[in-house]
């Protein structure tokens, strides 16, 4: 039967990943109708909602986890995927099962999450402090400490592009590593605004301040465009999630000589676990509801999630599969993933809305020197007080 | 007065442009066949009139009959009238050819009947070298010409014609004279016919309305309103040179007479609009054709001599310039006759072919 | 058609007021929450910014574009030679997808490898253009990229203009010694006015609608330096899937549209047509 | 009068038609300003032509203006026939017949309702024109992404959603605001006695339109097409949320591979496409400049 | 003939529009102070004419002064004229005033001079009550004024007037014309005039220039080319009604007669071009007005009975029509005078004041 399915995975390595997952739908004896738009979710999500909500839905669209869809399935118009999830065990195979959870309202499962992506990276480029004549930091602290040098040397020391989630995304990652997994999950799980104004997350706000004024100089948009800078060796180093390393590799540089990468800023090595999931709108078509759960049961299988992932660049969500082709920085990832080090990442945490308004904040925040670190800490604590 | 039924009638016709009255309650019945033709100053509402008659303009109030049907509210291709514009207004981007054959496609004519009518209006109106021209490469006789082609070509029982002739040279415009007069007799439609030309408005008549402000001041063959105006604005607009005009007082009586400053003109041979004439302030006005002068004028009931002050040649004879009474008089000359400024002779005239205006209100006594 | 046109245009507005005053996330859904997310909107910065970029950018590009756009088919009604190639090249960036109009124009405006870098490296190290990281112009940076990208569409209204004005008239102006310039100001625009009107309609919807252009260019950076109402419309709306939130804005700026659109349009269309 | 005198005259002077030179002022500073203005325009091309003919590695080397050390076509081959929508690896070229077929009758359809509507409006005056007018007008000036949601129940509710027709619509009704301003302030600058003209000659509503206002407007029609064309082929949002995949236009393919948010960013591709998704809206500027034609009442009526 | 130095001098003046020759090889001296009237069939090249002298043509070949000065390059705004359009071309967009203002304006003139000068041009042309209107709300003849009235304003040498009368009334016309002359007389500034009506190319003219086909047949006096005309073209052209024309045959010699079917006229009296006559085919031509009837008839040196075939009136006077000579003949009789259809009367004329021309080349004998 054929099944359409909707995604935003369109550059190269996605295309490929979703190719994966095709040929094993494929392989099932249905076919996959690819239907794919570029331009992250705001492009690509009221696309989806129209179709949904149109009376046109597609065969399963990918959403990330957390609660992008949460009134779709409160509308009525997801299906429910609890049946599928008892009989294949899902809450013993996905790992960390901090992963299903994002799939679960009230108690129902209504998508199946595909894969890993993690935010708290630092990639450094070790040509740009063998330039400036230091040496290539082991964290965050150091890289702050290395900062002068840099800056002597015509460096600049932290790439952070002009898009609003660059910032905001830099700054959770400090909140994660400064602050810690439990700082972490105060303000953005217990939205603790009393908390948020407090002296802890003042220290978060303190390292944010030297991440602004490292990044002065910084003038590219696109992330991968500040990625290209510590690439080239312009920009000392970049906080920037794991699919920050597909750049580098396009580029021919190896991991560990080139380029060196520290998960939690080298401070504090954790994992969140954002990532893609797959949702099935409920179709009258009988046919295309069994296609839904042969795909959703493709998604997970292993084979499906190492050939998937390996080619995304991201981790699978099953503990039990064998991933020996990663190379150096993903092995990192898996450590920390093996260890358990896992917290949930803010798209299962808080809502979009939210989320907007955090970025509106700190893209200012980096941008705009005049903005004090107390206004600004102020203004968070604000957003966290009528965050959902 | 108007024979057989009226082709087009109109009853108390208004129409305002913002507050600017244009037309005011006119009234006119214009019959089948007959030819009219709108006179009056620049301004009057001649082209305004013909506007509403061919619905092109809505009108505050009033009615409009076109060969007994009420046409108020008609389209104007449903009223079966042909008009050429004073703006000429042709249509850009055809040629000649199709300006003129438009209105006949339009009404589904066979090709060959379309080609014939063309073939015949431009032969009328020499443009045959121009057809495949555009308007813009027209010289401005040329495009009336054209725009006059539009309306010929067109099979319809009333022509409304403004300012048709006016860019065309005296020539081009006494053979069009004769070509409209002929199709008038040939379609026996209806036309009326917008003009400044006195030639043009005596020649095609047969009746004219003169217009001022709007409103209609005398509906009448061309002869009688020519001799015998209603009031002082219709004799004075008619006639070139212009009607000569004296004030001063009627003196009534067994002998009426008109007096002024020094001139006393005896009235017995004046036909008075009502039985007997009043006395009062007066104009007197005499056309400066029925003023003869020399030995003629001696002979005529009153005569005087006087002081040749201009003189102005036009061609055929000239117009000579003097005062009687206080007032300007002029009166025709021949060129040849050895008249100079300066010269005294004697000039004199019938009352009888003379008009009298009362003072106040202009009206022909 | 037309009617269904109005009446998508009516209702749709409609549809979007009512909702204003609802707090729909993700989906239009009827709770109402009063003038909440009016306040929400007027308290959030990044909407005064956007509001005050939109006007900055609304004057400057209006004017702009009307200027440049006329000078250009001027310059083009001159009779001159090439007038399709020179026509073309005006028009051209009007055809280029504003993704990679926003991403050329943020190569060529970039100091470190743009314009800038470009004049320092023949020697004037002094040399600053630097629009689109300084947050006090980065609204005039884009300003260039929008002219870049419209203007060619005014020309052609203008062309367009220019070219159903009577030779006699130009004649005539001529005879009298009106300078070329002044026959334009004083005798042909006016004679356009029709044509100026749709073309400010066109160019000011433009503006209202700006979006893509700042999220290629500047992603409303440098912070929130060029944000602009549209884009906070659409980033509520799809991004922080807040829809009220979406709908208050847009509702916003409808309400500004209506109370300048609509009673110039009485007076425009209320009078009488011709005269 | 003398004529032995003028013709003895020593003429001289000026004589016959003004010489255009080549290089007076007037053309200097004509084609001066011209062609500076030109070069503005055409800079963001060189760049866009430039990229788009260099390899990526060159391209991270940074500079923007230089000229590509080796040129390679690879990335026009791979906007226009390899750069994949997810898994369909067949690049512009997929969507490009969709667009045809999208954009032909959309802009058929638009202008003629435009134009028609513009027409009517302007010279046919009835009652609540204003109104309507000031409605559509109003209308300009709403975000379409704030209409999305309304259109997608009204299509769904009249059985057009997903259909190419319901695009149609859509589109037509989206371009119907601008489109009819167009040509209704066109239309009333078109002398008034011409319209009267074509009435008394028989012509009806339709007869008006075709015969005498439709050649009489071809500059505005011109630009109707322009905005429309351009409008709506490059046209992603609706495109893409009221048609299938089946029937994408191509700018949805644009858009994947500009747009990728994640991932590699293949600049030189981005370009060759950009440049190509531009082509169809060029090749339709360029060839409608003939209609730009001068003085189109000239002629027409005389004061 | 022309006085003073030339102020306006055309010299091998052509012009094609394409391949349409218009204007071909023209030459014209115009003085100082005169008041040249152009006068031809439509499309001739009148309009052109004025447009080339006024610069606002290219012209194909050929030079143009004013006032000794080379102007043939130059902008029509250095070349010191004024002119009035046959399509008016007001702004439309500027009221009355402005139109009339708007080159003074520009030409910096202050305030009061401008509102001056514009008061005077309004109460000429009475258009004081329109000052504030647009052009679109006027009628064609209050456009005409205002065209003029922007012309009028201006203090240049030379004043181009294109058909400047056309479109008003017969009265308003004939002031306009008086005031025209004035002005002429005032200023004394050179003034070329395009028109069609003959009363006005003999009442305001020193010189009126016929033209054909693009060029100048003659160039004279308004009595010199009314009572010689060096053409048929132009003898047929000028005069309303038209010259009559009657083919035959020169017989020269002792006594030249000229001989037509049953006609013989003798030409003793006749003051031929050249020395002695040819013999030939010719065309005997004579103007109505020179043709009396009735007693008068009988005196002069020819005469003959005929019949009265048809009557046209003409308000002062009739236009009769008749045959001589196996020729159309026409002459005009006063109104009164009781002739009708089939009446026979006498007329007759002198030979002195008729035309010959040479059959094949239309050339004056
Ligand atoms: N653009 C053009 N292309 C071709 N022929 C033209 C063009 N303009 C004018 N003509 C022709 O040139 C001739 C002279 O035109 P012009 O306007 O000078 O005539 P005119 O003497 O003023 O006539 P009228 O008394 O009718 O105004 C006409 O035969 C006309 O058809
Ligand atoms: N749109 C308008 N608004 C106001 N007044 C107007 C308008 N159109 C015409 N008029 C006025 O109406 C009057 C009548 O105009 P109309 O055109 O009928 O005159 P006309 O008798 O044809 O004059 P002409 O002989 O000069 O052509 C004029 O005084 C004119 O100024
Ligand atoms: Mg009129
Ligand atoms: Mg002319």
């Amino acid at each position: 039967t054929d099944l359409e399915v909707t995604h935003w995975w369109t550059s190269g390595g996605e295309a490929a990943a979703v190719g994966e997952l095709a040929k094993a739908f494929d392989a099932t004896g249905n076919h996959w109708v690819d239907g794919a738009i570029a331009g992250s979710g705001g492009t690509a999500r009221p696309i989806m909602i129209s179709r949904i909500t149109g009376g046109d839905p597609m065969g399963a669209t990918q959403f990330n986890h957390g609660r992008q869809a949460e009134e779709l399935v409160q509308a009525g118009l997801m299906r429910d995927l609890t049946d599928i999830a008892t009989k294949e065990k899902w809450t013993e195979i996905v790992r960390p099962k901090s992963l299903l959870d994002s799939c679960t309202i009230d108690g129902k499962i209504y998508c199946v999450p595909v894969n890993i992506h993690s935010w708290q990276w630092l990639w450094l480029s070790n040509e740009a402090f063998e330039k400036a004549g230091v040496a290539v930091p082991k964290d965050w602290n150091e890289f702050v400490a290395a900062a002068p040098a840099l800056e002597k040397a015509g460096i600049v020391p932290l790439a952070v592009g002009g898009q609003p989630w660059q910032a905001s995304g830099a700054f959770d990652v400090l909140l994660a590593a400064v602050g810690g997994k439990d700082t972490f999950l105060k303000v953005y799980q217990d939205k603790d605004a009393a908390f948020a104004a407090g002296p802890e997350i003042g220290k978060v706000f303190k390292a944010a301040d030297d991440a602004r004024k490292m990044s002065k100089g910084t003038n590219v948009q696109d992330w991968n465009q500040a990625t290209n800078m510590v690439i080239t060796g312009k920009a000392g180093g970049q906080i920037m999630g794991d699919w920050a390393q597909g750049e580098f590799q396009v580029a021919g540089k190896v991991a560990g000589k080139d380029y060196s990468c520290l998960p939690g800023l080298g401070l504090n090595p954790m994992i969140a676990t954002g990532g893609d999931a797959f949702y099935f709108p409920l179709l009258k078509d009988e046919a295309k509801s069994k296609a839904q759960e042969a795909l959703a049961t493709t998604l997970l299988d292993p084979k499906t999630q190492v050939a998937f992932n390996l080619k995304k660049g991201s981790l699978p969500v099953r503990g039990d599969v064998d991933l020996n082709a990663a190379n150096d920085c993903m092995k990192k990832g898996l450590d920390i993933l093996a260890k358990g080090n896992v917290m949930p990442w803010t798209d299962q945490l808080m809502s979009q809305d939210t989320q907007k308004q955090k970025e509106d904040l700190f893209s200012e925040f980096f941008s705009n020197q005049g903005l004090t670190v107390e206004d600004a800490q102020k203004r968070f604590a604000d957003i966290v007080s009528s965050a959902d | 007065m108007a024979a057989g039924k009226p082709s087009v009638s109109i009853k108390d016709l208004s129409l305002n442009f913002g507050n600017v009255q244009v037309l005011q309650a006119l009234n006119l019945d214009i019959a089948e066949g007959e030819f009219l033709v709108l006179l009056g100053p620049s301004g009057c509402g001649k082209s305004t009139l013909l506007n509403c008659i061919a619905g092109l303009l809505d009108i505050s109030d009033g009615q409009i009959f076109i060969n007994g049907k009420n046409v108020t509210w008609e389209e104007p291709k449903d009223r079966g009238i042909g008009m050429v514009f004073q703006s000429y207004a042709l249509y850009p981007q055809m040629t000649v050819e199709g300006n003129l054959s438009f209105g006949l496609k339009t009404a589904g004519l066979p090709k060959d009947e379309i080609a014939k009518r063309i073939a015949r209006a431009s032969e009328i109106l020499q443009i045959e070298p121009l057809l495949k021209r555009k308007p813009s490469a027209l010289s401005g006789g040329q495009r009336q010409r054209v725009a006059i082609g539009r309306a010929l070509v067109r099979d319809v029982d009333v022509f409304l014609f403004d300012e048709p002739l006016s860019n065309l040279d005296a020539k081009l415009r006494s053979e069009l004279r004769v070509e409209i007069k002929r199709l008038h007799q040939r379609l026996a439609n209806t036309m009326i016919y917008v003009t400044h030309d006195q030639i043009e408005a005596l020649t095609l008549a047969d009746r004219i309305a003169v217009m001022k402000g709007g409103v209609i001041q005398q509906l009448d063959a061309p002869q009688a309103i020519y001799n015998r105006p209603v009031n002082r604005f219709v004799a004075d607009f008619l006639g070139s040179p212009s009607m000569n005009f004296i004030s001063g007082q009627l003196e009534g009586g067994e002998k009426p007479h008109f007096k002024a400053d020094g001139v006393s003109v005896p009235l017995d041979r004046y036909a008075f609009d009502k039985s007997s004439a009043a006395t009062g302030a007066c104009i007197f006005g005499i056309r400066p054709e029925h003023i003869a002068h020399g030995e003629q004028a001696a002979a005529l009931p009153f005569s005087r001599e006087i002081e040749v002050e201009i003189i102005e040649p036009m061609g055929s004879d000239m117009l000579v310039w003097t005062k009687l009474g206080g007032s300007n008089l002029t009166f025709r000359a021949e060129a040849e006759k050895p008249l100079k400024v300066g010269d005294r002779v004697i000039v004199g005239f019938d009352p009888a072919r003379a008009s009298l205006f009362d003072a106040p209100t202009g009206n022909r006594i | 058609m037309i009617l269904t046109a109005v009446v998508v245009f009516a209702g749709g507005t409609a549809w979007t007021v009512l909702y204003s005053f609802t707090n729909s996330k993700l989906l239009p859904r009827f709770s109402f929450v009063g003038l909440d997310q009016y306040y929400r909107l007027w308290a959030a910065p990044r909407w005064g910014v956007a509001v005050e970029n939109l006007a900055i950018y609304g004057v400057l590009s209006l004017i702009f574009s009307l200027a440049i756009g006329f000078l250009l088919a001027a310059l083009l009604d001159q009779k001159i030679r090439f007038e399709d190639t020179f026509r073309t090249i005006f028009l051209y960036p009007f055809a280029l997808s504003f993704i990679v109009t926003g991403l050329v124009w943020q190569w060529l405006l970039n100091p470190d490898f743009g314009v800038q870098a470009v004049v320092r490296g023949l020697g004037w190290e002094s040399f600053t253009f630097n629009p689109l990281y300084d947050a006090s112009i980065v609204i005039y940076g884009i300003l260039i990229a929008a002219l870049w990208q419209g203007t060619g569409l005014v020309m052609c209204l203008m062309l367009a203009g220019l070219r159903g004005i009577d030779e006699d008239i130009w004649k005539a102006a001529r005879v009298d010694g009106i300078p070329m310039w002044k026959t334009y100001l004083f005798i042909v625009i006016p004679m356009m006015r029709p044509v100026f009107i749709t073309t400010i309609v066109i160019i000011a919807s433009g503006i209202i609608k700006v979006y893509d252009l700042v999220v290629a260019q500047t992603s409303g950076g440098p912070g929130i330096a060029s944000e602009v109402p549209a884009k906070y419309v659409y980033d509520y709306m799809f991004f922080a899937q807040n829809l009220g939130q979406g709908f208050a804005a847009s509702t916003m700026m409808l309400l500004s549209v209506i109370i300048v659109v609509v009673p110039w349009a009485y007076l425009e269309f209320g009078r009488a047509r011709r005269g | 009068m003398a004529p032995a005198a003028t013709a003895t005259r020593i003429e001289t002077g000026p004589r016959g038609a003004k010489p255009r030179k080549t290089f007076s002022r007037r053309n200097i500073f004509l084609y001066g300003t011209l062609i500076v203005v030109a070069v503005y325009y055409l800079l963001p091309l060189y760049v866009m032509v430039v990229t788009s003919l260099k390899g990526m590695p060159e391209i991270r080397l940074g500079n923007i203006f230089s000229p590509p050390v080796e040129i390679t076509f690879e990335p026009w081959v791979k906007a226009w026939s390899q750069a994949c929508t997810g898994l369909n690896c067949d690049g512009l070229s997929r969507g490009f017949w969709n667009s045809v077929r999208i954009t032909v009758p959309s802009v058929i359809l638009s202008i003629a309702l435009a134009s028609i509507n513009g027409y009517a409006l302007a010279n046919w005056r009835f009652k609540g024109a204003d109104l309507f007018f000031t409605i559509l007008i109003v209308g300009a000036f709403i975000p379409y992404q704030v209409m999305i949601y309304p259109i997608v129940i009204l299509l769904r509710e009249i059985g057009l959603y997903g259909s190419l027709w319901g695009l149609v619509i859509v589109h037509s009704i989206f371009g119907m605001p601008i489109l009819t301003l167009l040509f209704r302030n066109y239309f009333t600058s078109v002398p008034e006695e011409l319209f009267k003209a074509a009435r008394v000659d028989g012509a009806g509503f339709w007869g008006i339109y075709f015969r005498i206002m439709l050649p009489m407007s071809l500059p505005i029609f011109v630009v109707a097409i322009i905005l429309q064309v351009t409008g709506i082929w490059n046209d992603f949002l609706f495109g893409v949320v009221y048609t299938r995949p089946d029937t994408y236009p191509m700018t949805v393919q644009l858009n994947n591979i500009v747009n990728s948010v994640q991932g590699v960013k293949e600049y030189n591709v981005n370009m060759a496409a950009t440049i190509l998704t531009g082509l169809v809206p060029l090749i339709v500027y360029f060839a409608s400049g003939k209609l730009f034609v001068r003085g189109i009442a000239a002629g027409a009526v005389k004061g």
